[in-house]
C-alpha cells in the first residue's frame, strides 16, 4: 500500500480509467491548459491530447448537459463542474435531466455520467462559494451520489463511478486534496451505495462522510484519551445510502452523532437519524445529535468563518452529551 | 435524392397520418383518456416530415416535447404512440414518458424533451459523441422559437461552435411561445440572426409550410455540415393551428391569423404539388388518407385495449446499471 | 368569511398588495396576455397594464435575477417561475444570490423578492415536471420558503410575503387551485414562520403543509369514523421552521406522522423528525413515521403515478401503525 | 464634458492607487493576511476609471469579482477596501464579503460578484428599477470575456433588449477567462458581434488601455443610453498583468505576451498624455504618487488595527426584515 494525498488518489483514478476506457474522457473549466484548478489533471492534456481533455467555456449547464448527450450516445464523460456552488448553475441537468433519461424513456437511454465537483468551506470564499449543499443532490431518485473521505475510496469510488451505467455526482472536497492515505496497488473499485466503519468503538456511534470523517476521526484520538471509544461510519455514498453498517453499529452502541459540514437543516443528518430511529427506535439511549454547520451562509473573515463551521470541539461536546 | 412517386407518397402518408392521429388524440384526451399536456404538432407537418425524409440513417434527431410529428416520421408506429399517449405499457416509452417523451433509440430519434432548450446542449453532446467516434451523422436539434431565449441555447450554440460539432440546429419558429408572439420575447424576430453572435451560418426557410422546400433547406444544410464545416442554423418559419397545449384560452392571437395560415395548411400545399405536378391523382392521395383512418383507428384499439404498465414495474427503470 | 378557490385567494392577494404598493409589479411566463398559467392573474393586465404584469421571455434565470435586482433598486417585485420544476434553472438565482445579498455586503442591500411557483404531482405530467422539491430550497439559510395548504393561509402568506424585506420562495401547488376555504373579509398578512394546529386531536400529531395538509384532513375524517382523533399541525413555511405547534402537541400525543408530498429521503418530514425527537426525546412512545412518495420519478401513467405518490390510505394506515 | 488639470490628477490619482493598493494587497496575500482569492485589477485601471469618470451620480455600477478598481474609483476608502480583504469589522461588507464582494450602494455601486455572469440579469432588473420609476439613470454592468459564454449573459441582455432598458453592458476584453484565451471559449472572438443576436449597437473599442479613449467611448455610450434608445454594448480590450488570481502558475500564456502588453500600460500612458499635453510636469504626477504610498500604507495600518467582526455579530445580516 502506498501512501499518497487525496489529489493523487483522485488523478490517478482518472488517468488510469482514461487508459483503460478510450470512450472515457474529461471536460470542464481549465482541466487542460491550467492542469485543473486543483492540480487533479495535472499533465493530463499532455499525455490524452485535446480531444480527451476538453477545456470549456464558462458554461455549467453546457459542460453537464453535453456530457448527458454524450453519455447517451455512448461515450463514458467526467463533466467537472469547478466548485458545487456552480452546480447550481447546471442544477436541470443534474436533478431534472440526467437522473430522468433512463425511467422516461423506459428503458431506452442511459447516462453513464460522472459529474466531478468540489465542496466545502472554510477557504475563505465567502457565502457564494463555500458551500456544502450535498444533501439537495441527494433527494433525487435516479442520481446517485458519492463523497469519499479518505484517498482510499476516492480512487476506489470514483472508477466505480466511471464505470457505472447511471449519472452519478461525484463530490470532493475543496480543502482535502492534500490530506494522504494508504492506497491500495493496482486497479480496484470502491461499491458505490455501501457504507463503511472507519473505526470501531462501542460508545457512540458517529456517522459522517468526507469532511466530517477528518473531523472524526480526529474526535476519536481525543476522546480515546478519555477513554470513551467512538464507532465511526463513513456513509461514502448518499444515494443510494447504504444504512447497514450504521444501523450496527447504533444498536450496539444505543447513541449516535452524525457529523456533517453543511447545514443542519434538511441536510443529511436528518435523514440519517430519521433512519436510525425508524429501523432502531427501541435501541436509542439518547436522542442523536447532529453537529454541523450554523445556519448562515458563510462570512469571508476567518475566524467567523471557522466559528460557524463545525470544529473537532464541537464533535468531541457531542459525544459527550450522548453519553 | 430526385423523389419517386413512392416517396411523394410516402411523405404524404407520413403528413396526413401525423394529422389524423393529432386530431383523433385531441379526440381521447376530451374523453379523459389521454393525461397531462398534449402539444399537437398540426400545421407544422411539413417541418418534421421534410426533416426526417432528407437525414441519413446515422443523423440522429431530437426535439421539443411537440413530438409526435418527428415520432411517426421516424417510423415509430400509431400504435406506439398512441399507446404512449394512453399511458399504456406498450406505448414507445412504456407509459412512462407520455405525449412529451417519445423516443426510438433504435432509429436514432432521442426523443421528446420537455425542458424548454435544455435539450440543446445534450445534442451538442450527442454531435460530440459523433465527432469523438470518427462518425459522420449529424445531430439534429429541433426547438421553437421560444427556447432560444433561456441560457442553455446560448451554451449549447456557443460550444458547437467552439468544437466545430456536426449539429444542426433547427428552429421551428412557429411565431410563439405559448402565448407569447416572438417578437415580445425575443431581442431579434429573424431568429436565425442569432447565429451571427455565434460566427455560424445560418439562414431563414419563410415557407416551412411547403415541404418541398424544407427538404431542400435542410438538405443543404446537412450537406454543409457533414462536409465538416461545423454548425449550421436554420430557422424554418411555421405555424400551429392549435392552442398551445390542450385548453389554450388562445387570448393571444385572433380566430382571423389562425383562418389565414390555415389557407397555407402543408397538407394541402402538397397534394396541390402532386397533383398539379402529375406525381399522382387525387385518388392516389384518398386512397391514401383512407388507410390511414384505418391504420389509426386500429392503432387506438391496439392502446385501448393494452395493459397498464403493473404496480411491480414501478422500480423497473431506475438505474441502468445492473447489480 | 367568504368561501373561495386557492386561485382566488392567490390571485386576490396579488391583486390586493399590487392596489396598495405601486412598487409591487408582477413578472413571468404567460402572466399577462395569457392570464396566468393557471389563470391566477387573469384580468391583471387589463386593470395594472404592462409595466406592472409582465410577460417574460422562457428565461427563468433572468426572470429571478431581474426580480432580484429590481428589488435591490427598491422595488417589490413578484417573479414567477411557471412550476417549481422549471425553479432548477433559475437555481443560482434562487439559493446563491437573492439569500445571500444581504450578509455578504454586511447589511448593505436587501432582496424583498417573491419567487411565486406551484409543485406537485398527480397531473400526469411525467418525471421533469411533477416534483416537489421543496425542501431542498429550505435548506438555505437567508431564503424563507412558504407553502400554504388553505385558501385563507395562501392569501395572508402571500400577502406577508410581498410585504416582506427578504427574498421568499413560494411554493403553490398546481392541483390545489380548485379547493375552497374560508377567507377573513378585509386585508390581513399570516405571518411567515409560524405554524398553525389545523385540526385538534390527542391520539396522534400529523405534521404536514400544502397538499399533505389535504391528505392527512381526509384521512382525519375516516379516522375520526373509527374514534381516532388525530392532530394536525399545518408547517406553512419550511423555513423559517417552526416546531412550536408540532412540539407541543407531540408532547402531548407521543406520537407522530409526517406527511410529505415529495420524496422522503433529505426531505421535510426527515427534519421535523429528527427536530422532534431532539426536542422530544423523552416523550416519543413509537417510531416517527413518514408518509411520503416513493422514491421514483413519477411516471406518465396515471394509475402508476398514484400508486407512486402517497394516498389518503397511506395516512391512515400510518397513524394506525404508530398507535 | 472637458477635464480640467485637477480632474486630469484626480484621474491619475485613482488608478496610481489602485495599482498601489493592488501591489500591497498582493504581498498581504503572501503574507497570508489576506485569504480566499484575490483577483487583481492591475492593467485594467483605465477601464474602471474611465468609466466611474464618466458616470452620472444616477448611474449605478455593478460588476465581478475583480472589484476593487471599481470600488476605488467611486469613492470607497483605501481604508475600508484593505480592510475588507483583511476581512475586518471595518471593511466596506464588514469583513463578510472580502475580495469579491465590495460594494457602498450609497455610492451607487452594487459590488462585486462572484458567480461569472450572474450578475447580467442583475444588473437588467436594475435597469428595469429605474425604467419603472422614470428615472434617467444609466446601469452599467461591467463583466469579463469569459462571462459572455454563460447562459445568464444571453438572458440578461436578450431581456434588456425586449424592454428596452437604460443599461450598458460593458465586456471588458483581457483576454483570458482564467487560463482561457477568448477564442477557445467563444464562438465569436470579437466578443461585441454577440449584440448582433440582440439586435443591439455595439462597438469595440481596441485600446483599452488609454483612459481618454475609454472616457469617450462609453460617454458616447453613456448618451446613447440616456436618450432612450434602448441598451448599449461595449467591448473594451484591456489586459491582465498577473495571474487571475493568486497562485495562477500562468502556463496558458507566454511572458513574452505580458512583457508586450505591459509595454502598454495604463498608468505609463496617461502618465506621458498628462506630460506631453503639458496639463501637468512629471513633479506634479510624482508627488501623487508620494501621497498616495502614504495614503496606502496608512490604510494597511488601520486595517491590520481594526477589530473582527464578532462572534456574536454571526447573525446579524441574517435577515434584512425586523420582527
Ligand atoms: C425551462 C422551462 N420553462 C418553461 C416551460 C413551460 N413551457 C412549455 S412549452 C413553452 C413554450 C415554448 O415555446 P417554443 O419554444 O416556441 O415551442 P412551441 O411550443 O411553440 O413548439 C413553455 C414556456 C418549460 N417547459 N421549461
Ligand atoms: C458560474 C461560475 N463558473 C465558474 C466560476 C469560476 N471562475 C471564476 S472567475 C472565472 C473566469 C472569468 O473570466 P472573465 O469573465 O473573462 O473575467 P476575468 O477574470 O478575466 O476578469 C471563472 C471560470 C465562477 N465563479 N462562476
Ligand atoms: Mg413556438
Ligand atoms: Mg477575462
Amino acid at each position: 500500500m502506498a501512501i499518497i494525498t487525496m489529489r493523487q488518489a483522485i488523478s490517478d483514478a482518472l488517468w488510469e480509467e482514461m487508459e483503460r476506457d478510450p470512450k472515457v474522457f474529461i471536460m470542464g473549466q481549465e482541466v487542460g491548459v491550467w492542469g485543473g484548478t486543483y492540480a487533479v489533471t495535472k499533465g493530463f492534456l499532455d499525455h490524452f491530447g485535446e480531444k480527451r481533455v476538453r477545456d470549456t467555456p464558462i458554461a455549467e449547464s453546457a459542460i453537464v448537459g453535453a456530457g448527458i448527450g454524450a453519455a447517451m450516445v455512448g461515450l463514458r464523460p467526467v463533466s467537472e463542474i469547478m466548485t458545487i456552488n456552480f452546480a447550481f448553475v447546471a442544477m436541470d441537468y443534474i436533478v431534472n435531466e440526467a437522473p430522468k433519461m433512463h425511467t422516461m424513456f423506459g428503458g431506452q437511454m442511459k447516462v453513464p455520467l460522472v459529474i466531478r465537483t468540489a465542496g466545502g468551506g472554510g477557504r475563505q470564499l465567502g457565502a457564494t462559494h463555500s458551500q456544502t449543499p450535498d444533501a439537495i443532490f441527494a433527494h433525487f431518485p435516479g442520481l446517485k451520489v458519492v463523497s469519499p473521505g479518505t484517498p482510499e475510496d476516492a480512487k476506489g469510488l470514483l472508477k466505480a463511478a466511471i464505470r457505472d451505467d447511471d449519472p452519478v455526482l461525484f463530490i470532493e472536497h475543496a480543502a482535502m486534496y492534500q490530506i494522504r492515505g494508504e492506497v491500495p496497488e493496482g486497479d480496484y473499485t470502491t461499491p458505490i451505495g455501501v457504507s463503511k466503519v472507519q473505526r470501531e468503538g462501542d460508545a457512540v456511534t458517529i456517522v459522517t462522510y468526507c469532511k466530517g470523517l477528518q473531523l472524526s476521526m480526529q474526535a476519536a484520538e481525543q476522546l480515546s484519551q478519555e477513554g470513551i471509544e467512538v464507532e465511526i461510519v463513513d456513509l461514502r455514498s448518499l444515494r443510494p445510502l447504504d444504512m447497514g453498517p450504521a444501523l450496527a453499529s447504533f444498536k450496539k452502541t444505543n447513541r449516535a452523532v452524525i457529523v456533517e459540514e453543511g447545514w443542519p437543516s434538511y441536510g443529511v443528518g436528518a435523514e440519517v437519524a430519521t433512519r436510525l430511529y425508524e429501523a432502531a427506535f427501541d435501541y436509542a439511549d439518547a436522542p442523536i445529535k447532529r453537529v454541523a454547520q450554523k445556519e448562515v451562509p458563510l462570512p469571508y473573515n476567518a475566524a467567523l468563518e471557522q466559528y460557524a463551521l463545525a470544529q473537532v470541539e464541537d464533535v468531541v461536546a457531542a459525544v459527550k452529551e450522548v453519553l | 435524392m430526385a423523389l419517386k412517386k413512392k416517396d411523394h407518397l410516402e411523405l404524404y402518408r407520413q403528413m396526413v397520418l401525423i394529422r389524423r392521429v393529432e386530431e383523433r388524440s385531441a379526440e381521447l384526451y376530451q374523453a379523459g383518456k389521454i393525461g397531462g399536456f398534449l402539444h399537437l404538432y398540426i400545421g407544422q407537418e411539413a417541418v418534421s416530415t421534410g426533416i426526417v425524409s432528407v437525414r441519413q440513417p446515422q443523423d440522429r434527431i431530437i426535439t421539443a416535447y411537440r413530438d409526435h410529428g418527428v415520432a411517426l416520421n421516424v417510423g415509430i408506429s400509431a400504435k406506439e404512440v398512441i399507446a404512449e399517449l394512453l399511458g399504456k405499457e406498450t406505448g414507445i416509452s412504456k407509459g412512462r414518458g407520455g405525449s412529451m417523451h417519445m423516443a426510438d433509440v433504435t432509429k436514432n430519434y432521442w426523443g421528446g424533451h420537455a425542458i424548454v432548450g435544455a435539450h440543446l446542449p445534450i445534442a451538442a453532446g450527442m454531435a460530440l459523441g459523433d465527432q469523438y467516434e470518427g462518425n459522420d451523422g449529424v445531430t439534429i436539434c429541433m426547438f421553437g422559437d421560444g427556447a432560444t431565449n433561456i441560457g442553455f441555447f446560448h451554451e449549447g450554440v456557443n460550444l458547437s461552435k467552439v468544437w466545430n460539432l456536426p449539429v444542426l440546429w433547427l428552429c421551428e419558429n412557429n411565431q410563439y411561445g405559448m402565448g407569447t408572439a416572438v417578437g415580445r420575447a425575443s431581442a431579434v424576430e429573424q431568429i436565425h440572426m442569432k447565429a451571427e453572435g455565434y460566427g455560424i451560418p445560418h439562414s431563414r426557410l419563410e415557407d416551412g409550410m411547403d415541404i418541398m422546400k424544407v427538404r431542400e433547406a435542410v438538405g443543404a444544410a446537412l450537406d454543409h455540415i457533414r462536409s465538416g464545416k461545423g454548425p449550421y442554423f436554420l430557422e424554418v418559419i411555421t405555424y400551429r393551428f392549435e392552442g398551445h397545449s390542450m385548453g389554450d384560452p388562445q387570448r393571444y392571437r385572433e380566430k382571423d391569423e389562425v383562418t389565414k395560415w390555415e389557407k397555407n395548411d402543408p397538407i394541402g400545399i402538397y397534394h396541390r404539388y402532386i397533383v398539379d405536378e402529375k406525381i399522382a391523382t387525387k385518388a392516389d392521395l384518398d386512397k391514401i388518407e383512407q388507410t390511414i383512418e384505418a391504420e389509426v383507428a386500429e392503432a387506438i384499439e391496439f392502446a385501448e385495449s393494452s395493459p397498464d404498465p403493473g404496480f411491480d414495474t414501478l422500480f423497473d427503470y431506475m438505474y441502468a446499471s445492473k447489480e
